[in-house]
């Protein structure tokens, strides 16, 4: 059902856990499938320096914030906006169809931890 | 790796007996049964020998015995055949909430046609109790749905009693009996059942084929059309080699069901008592009126379709739901109907255990759940947020 | 005593390589293709495998095949599923008196529901014209179903242009080609089909599968309920090693088509040519568009079942009509459709001849039926009446 | 389908063919399934001497056709007319159900030729 890379990241998920004092907190949950993600980043001079992910899902959501969490260490938060769930699934060679929709929302997470640090800061 | 199989319940791998005695009629004895020269002739005969052991299987008589292409094709024919079989104008279905999707929807399906439904709530074990069949019974019902054993969390429902009440108010009683044949001791003759579907791959007979028991006198219409097989009721060339397989399988299924169950039954209270060691897992079903081999349980703050993978990575086979609907998203429509919240029905494992378990094979799965909820559980936002 | 099987369009044996892909998944893959776990992706897999085959087979993406129990349960889909799926609420479907009862009656039930159907009358070769079809069509026709090839007396019906009117139409075009998959040449992709039956054990697959093509965008909806098999479009649990099976006949059976023409209609043509030696017989069907293995004739003064039964005790297995039917007294639907006098038409036999037959064995049949008719004749009393 | 008997009657079918200057001729004909009977008796002193028959039918129809012409031959009339359809099934171990009503009516042949003969005496 899901391809090796979205094995390895479900396998071995980079970037999994809480941050102490992040710069900002982004929560996507949808209720309809449950899958629930949520992104921490640490920015600084608007690059997004670290960044964490719990996530409550199926192997598509874990294997998707995994991915993301490597996608966007180091990037501008401008380029990080630019990142969208397709590219997160296309990054993963491809998500079953049933899933992208669901279990693909690790960008839309993101999007809102930089706007949670941009509203705050 | 090791490869631990404990989905029985989703299908059975086929006995050896079984195969054996499919394989001549997938190679030499390969006529018509409906032919009525020699090729036909003998595989009517092992069509007809078919249709006793099934019946004796069951303590009823080969008359009222129909093969289908499986436990679903069972149900629909029951549900919509009796439906069509009524003439006199009364059209109020019962059936339950944790009905297997072939009933359920069989009946929804006639609902939207027109007909007058019940779909019964279910208590916290998922068990229709009969005084709530009593009082879903009105002078229009015409059939009451409900189902011997349920194929998620593998609680018994009390199909005798229902039965019973069916009888005295003169409406007929069909049972989804898919998960409990070969499973639980069963014999219908002593049963006020008046009909009651089967299906082989459940109990270590060949896919494809099933079978729908029909009381003598049950007024049953055909919801298939075409040639006259199986007494008009299912039409089409009879897959015969799995009728054969059904056949052998339920002479076998039937055999030492006592041993079978106690054997069974001990994997499955080892397995359940090492899950409930793990914190915030609860048992799903009933805790004694339960299929032999079935273990249900929510693991509190994961979800289950990581839980599967991450156990299929470590060569263990299970289910989250049954697998039919396993490939959707939505939680299991049967823990929803005994109350429990989506975000915990999401977090459940059916483990289905049958004949080539072993006590090493749970020790070993109960280590793998642990480490598998362990990894998890450190990925999930919940349990910081609640506990 | 010799065994002559001639009765190849009842049903065929299958060929070993088909056994051998088969056996597999009646042993050791036995996982439910819906389970997420490895055993339930190694089947998964094959049977996404034998979709990719059999849409291969027909020139056609994986996306349009729908397996089914057999052809009987694809003619059910088609033309319930078809009128299921019409929102615009048309109502009238067209089909040919010839026609299969898995496609006819299913028919008939839609006009018993209040559909409006159109039964088109057949030539003396049993073929519709595309005109008749053409002007069945009217503004509430949602569907036309007429055959590939007739099952009884072998004639093939003009589909391509029947298609290509329904087209123009905006009609959906379903064809039953049970007897046609195999036996004629055929690309889907490039005939205007909408729909079309095929069951294994025509062509030398296992007996109980069958498909239906579905052309994409085609509006059916499921006539049977319960998990989300099949695209939602048939529920119940794959009956796995039939479908493995079914995409290796269809492989199988799509090779060398024109060299099995060739052999199997020198064959025919030698039977055909015997029997009308024999006095006051005569061919049904079409001479020349036939199928390469379909005999039928009528053989005056006698009865069908008798001449059956004499040809069996002499080893030679033949049909008085289809397998399906011939438990029933009725003479052949399809023969009286054709103008056919009763009393002629009951004394009709099919010989249809597949692989394993040879020259030897219809010289041997053609003179046991020589006989077989000069001993039936001598206790008939029409000889005496009509000559 | 058949039992051993009915299909000896079939195979070696008694008393098959025409009679010439018959005592009486009965004619039965099923026109839904086709069958027809023709009986021909010989009758001296109320004794059926000779009987004949041909018959267009099924397997049933020809053995139940062969087997009434045992049954009969050497008896009266009297005793004759008190064989049924049934005793005629009986005499062949029994019928497939859906031959009984249409392919077993030798008896009622017999009787249609026993009138004939009675009628024309
Ligand atoms: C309770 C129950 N009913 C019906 C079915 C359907 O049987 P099948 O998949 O053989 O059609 C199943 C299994 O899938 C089941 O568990
Ligand atoms: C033309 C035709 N359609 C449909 C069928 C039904 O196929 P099945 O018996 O596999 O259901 C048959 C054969 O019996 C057939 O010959």
């Amino acid at each position: 059902m899901y391809n090796e890379k979205v094995m390895d990241h479900f396998q071995n998920p980079r970037n999994v856990g809480e941050m102490d004092n992040p710069s900002g907190v982004g929560e996507v949950g949808n209720m309809r499938c449950g899958d629930i993600m949520k992104i921490y980043i640490k920015v600084e001079n608007d690059i997004i320096q670290d960044i964490k992910f719990l996530t409550f899902g199926c192997g598509a959501a874990i294997a998707s914030s995994s991915a993301l969490t490597e996608m966007v260490k180091g990037k501008t938060l401008e380029e990080a906006l630019q990142i969208t769930n397709k590219d997160v699934a296309n990054e993963l060679g491809g998500l079953p169809e049933p899933k992208l929709h669901c279990s693909n929302l690790a960008a839309d997470a993101l999007h809102k931890a930089i706007l949670d640090f941009q509203t705050n800061k | 790796m090791k490869k631990i199989y404990m989905d029985y319940s989703a299908t059975t791998p086929m006995r050896e007996e079984v195969l054996e005695a499919m394989l001549p009629y997938l190679r030499e004895r390969y006529g018509n049964p409906s032919s009525l020269h020699l090729f036909g002739r003998e595989t009517r005969k092992a069509l007809d020998e078919a249709r006793e052991k099934v019946a004796a299987g069951l303590g009823v008589t080969p008359e009222e015995i129909i093969f289908t292409s499986g436990g679903t094709e069972a149900n629909n024919l029951a549900i919509m055949g009796v439906a069509r079989g009524i003439s006199s104008g009364k059209n109020h279905i019962i059936t339950s909430a944790v009905e297997h999707h072939a009933a359920l929807d069989t009946v929804k399906f006639l609902g939207e046609r027109g007909y007058k439904i019940t779909i019964l709530p279910v208590d916290e074990y998922g068990i229709v109790s009969p005084q709530q069949v009593k009082d879903a019974i009105t002078d229009q019902t015409i059939l009451v749905s409900i189902m011997t054993a349920n194929n998620e969390v593998g609680s018994i429902l009390p199909f005798e009693e229902i039965g019973r009440i069916c009888r005295e108010k003169g409406v007929y009683y069909h049972t989804d009996a898919v998960q409990a044949i070969g499973h639980i001791p069963f014999n219908l003759h002593e049963q006020p059942v008046d009909l009651l579907s089967l299906s082989a791959h459940k109990f270590y007979g060949p896919k494809g084929v099933g079978a729908l028991y029909i009381r003598r006198k049950t007024r049953v219409k055909q919801i298939l059309f075409g040639g006259g097989q199986e007494r008009k009721l299912r039409p089409g060339t009879e897959n015969l080699s799995a009728i054969v397989g059904l056949g052998r399988a339920m002479e076998l299924a039937v055999a030492h069901i006592p041993e079978k169950i106690e054997k069974l039954s001990r994997l499955r209270d080892r397995l359940i008592q090492g899950l409930l060691q793990i914190e915030d897992v609860r048992l799903n079903g009933h805790p004694e009126k339960r299929l032999p081999g079935n273990v249900n349980v929510s693991i509190f703050f994961v979800e289950g379709e990581s839980l599967l993978l991450d156990l299929d990575l470590k060569g263990i086979a299970v289910s989250s739901g049954s697998a039919c609907t396993s490939g959707s998203l939505d939680p299991s429509h049967v823990l929803l109907a005994m109350g429990l919240d989506p975000q915990i029905a999401q977090g459940s494992l059916r483990f289905s255990l049958g004949a080539e378990n072993t006590i090493e094979e749970i020790d070993y799965t109960l280590e793998a759940v642990q480490e598998t909820v362990q990894k998890l559980r450190a990925m999930s936002p919940f349990i910081r947020n609640i506990c």
